[in-house]
């Protein structure tokens, strides 16, 4: 069957929009109003009304109440990048020194977790937004050993192996 | 007793009518009948350097004020097997329960810190009369 | 088959109404119509000695004296990953069916043993003509 | 946005009138006003060589033709922690919205690949005016 | 905004209750007892009526109807502490030789967990409803190796290390 159109709805100029109580075309309400009172079959247009505090309206529109803004989850160390204005909804990060871990791709729902630090590690890319630091080899005074990195001072000549003497010169330690 | 969600009752989705009010983090019933009750809460966790939670739990209540004791209405219970990294564990309850007029619902946690507040569509509370 | 509840259908917050009948089990139609339809059922385990449980399953079905099958209306079906030590399962169903006078709605589990009937707020059944 | 499901309107169980229709995935409303609407989708898991799933999402969601944004109505997201043996996750939502004729329900999911459509009474969504 | 008291019902003295049906107040149902007819507007009282079997009200009321008692969990190993009553609601325990695994806080869930047995180890505080048995040292005749507690008699002059010599005096078992 032929998809049945709307029939009680004829196609508006763009930029209107088809007000049922009034079955005419009528302007809608700009961004960050919503629409208080519908235009009527005489000739007023509607009545638009600003959207109350935590609450918004991303695009024109003939609704009848605004969309609540999301809040960032304060608990879940999240920060507020940007606050909800009249036109658009919270944006939510992370708090220095934490970074994204989404639940799904879409990344709308994410807790935010501590940056590793790397310690005495060279750093290969630091910690952002939405990315753990990555660590890399060992750092100066440093040497590699069962997949950690000791300070060259804790090490003795007995316990300084091949990759201690490499990393940290021939004596090892002071120890 | 545990503790008692607030609710936003005007903005957004939210709305309320039939003089099925909203005060003092109550629905008050308006007229006596059989009312279908529903409520869903979203729980998320883990929150860092706090207890481990082993389990987390909605109950929808009655408050009458002829009565100093709350009726349990409904009641869902989860325990939490997910460790370390982040859960989520939405909560749906819904049912028919006969109410009297100037009855109150509510509806309390576990624990408050895990109620994921963030989006309106994910933690909600309603009811209308049959 | 799987195992049948039996369900209170008169003390406490338990009510039937407008002869919505309980009876061998079952909600019996009183007149044909599209009808809401719920039911939650708190599973609980382990059941030491028990064989280990890994999932738990909740059916509403619908039996019609002219027809020798029940039919599956509505499915809830949970895998279960805590290990050993107790946990608790909530699954709620709710939907609209069209029923005809005479049908019987009932609750199938996976398991009755794993059924937390303990208290009436965790595991209900029942239904509302639209 | 996310992927929308495709349902079945006619056969078995599924059924419209009152001229609540269903067209190009979508319940559309014939008239204004209060409806409870309500959804399930039962997940299940996991698909060999597929990356491996670590929650999944519910949303019934509005569109409505004078907006070009949906608006999310309800939402279920639920970690998963059952490591990989084969797993299922129901998720239920329900709640009254008030709509206008017109608007279009639509259910979204985080994966369509993860949903199971074998059986009607697994996976199923509808509405009702009050 | 001052809380608007609900006009209809005036409060009624001590120990009465307001009664729409009759607008006016009434002696509420003594605990253990329902209102099964609410007192009317002329002069007769509510007709109570016992709580049946399987239910129970705590407090006097004005409820149609009883609350339905709690029941024990036998399959988890619950027994019956106190029975349900017209007044009293059913409390629950464990069988004896195991103690309440809280689910939450609150327990108003809970497993019943079978107490440890401390073989062959002192006991410094028995089992009781609320907790597992905690086990001290090992007993007389037992000597404390890899977090076990084993028997004096099973070791031999060879395997007896200085803990068990310490435990089971020099000669180690007669093994």
């Amino acid at each position: 069957t032929r998809p049945r159109r709307h029939a009680s709805k004829p196609p508006c100029p763009d930029g209107m929009s088809w007000i049922k109580v009034a079955s005419r075309c009528c302007t809608p309400c700009p961004a960050g109003t919503f629409m208080d009172k519908p235009c009527s079959i005489s000739s007023n247009d509607s009545i638009c009304s600003a959207c109350p505090a935590g609450t918004f309206r991303a695009k024109p529109n003939i609704f009848l109440e605004c969309q609540a803004c999301y809040e960032c989850d304060r608990q879940a160390f999240q920060s507020v990048l940007r606050n909800c204005s009249a036109t658009t909804n919270v944006a939510c990060g992370c708090e220095p020194g934490r970074f994204r871990h989404c639940v799904d791709d879409r990344c709308s729902d994410f807790s935010c977790q501590q940056c590793q630090p790397c310690t005495g590690q060279l750093i290969q890319r630091p910690c952002s937004e939405v990315q753990d630091t990555l660590c890399g080899g060992c750092g100066p005074d440093f040497y590699a050993e069962d997949g950690e990195c000791r300070p060259c001072h804790m090490s003795t000549p007995e316990t300084c192996g091949k990759e201690c003497q490499r990393a940290c010169g021939s004596g090892g330690g002071q120890g | 007793h545990l503790p008692i969600l607030q609710w936003e009752d005007k903005r957004g989705l939210a709305f309320t009518k039939n003089n099925l009010n909203y005060s003092s983090n109550a629905l008050v019933i308006p007229v006596s009948g059989d009312y279908y009750v529903y409520a869903q809460v979203t729980f998320r966790g883990p929150i860092e350097r706090y207890h481990k939670t082993y389990s987390v739990t909605e109950i929808i209540t009655k408050v009458t004020d002829s009565y100093p004791e709350p009726t349990q209405l409904l009641t869902g219970t989860k325990t939490l097997s997910e460790e370390g990294n982040s859960w989520f564990q939405p909560i749906y309850l819904g049912a028919v329960v006969s109410l009297e007029v100037g009855d109150k619902l509510m509806v309390n946690v576990s624990d408050i810190k895990l109620v994921d507040y963030t989006k309106e569509h994910k933690t909600f509370f309603g009811a209308f009369l049959l």
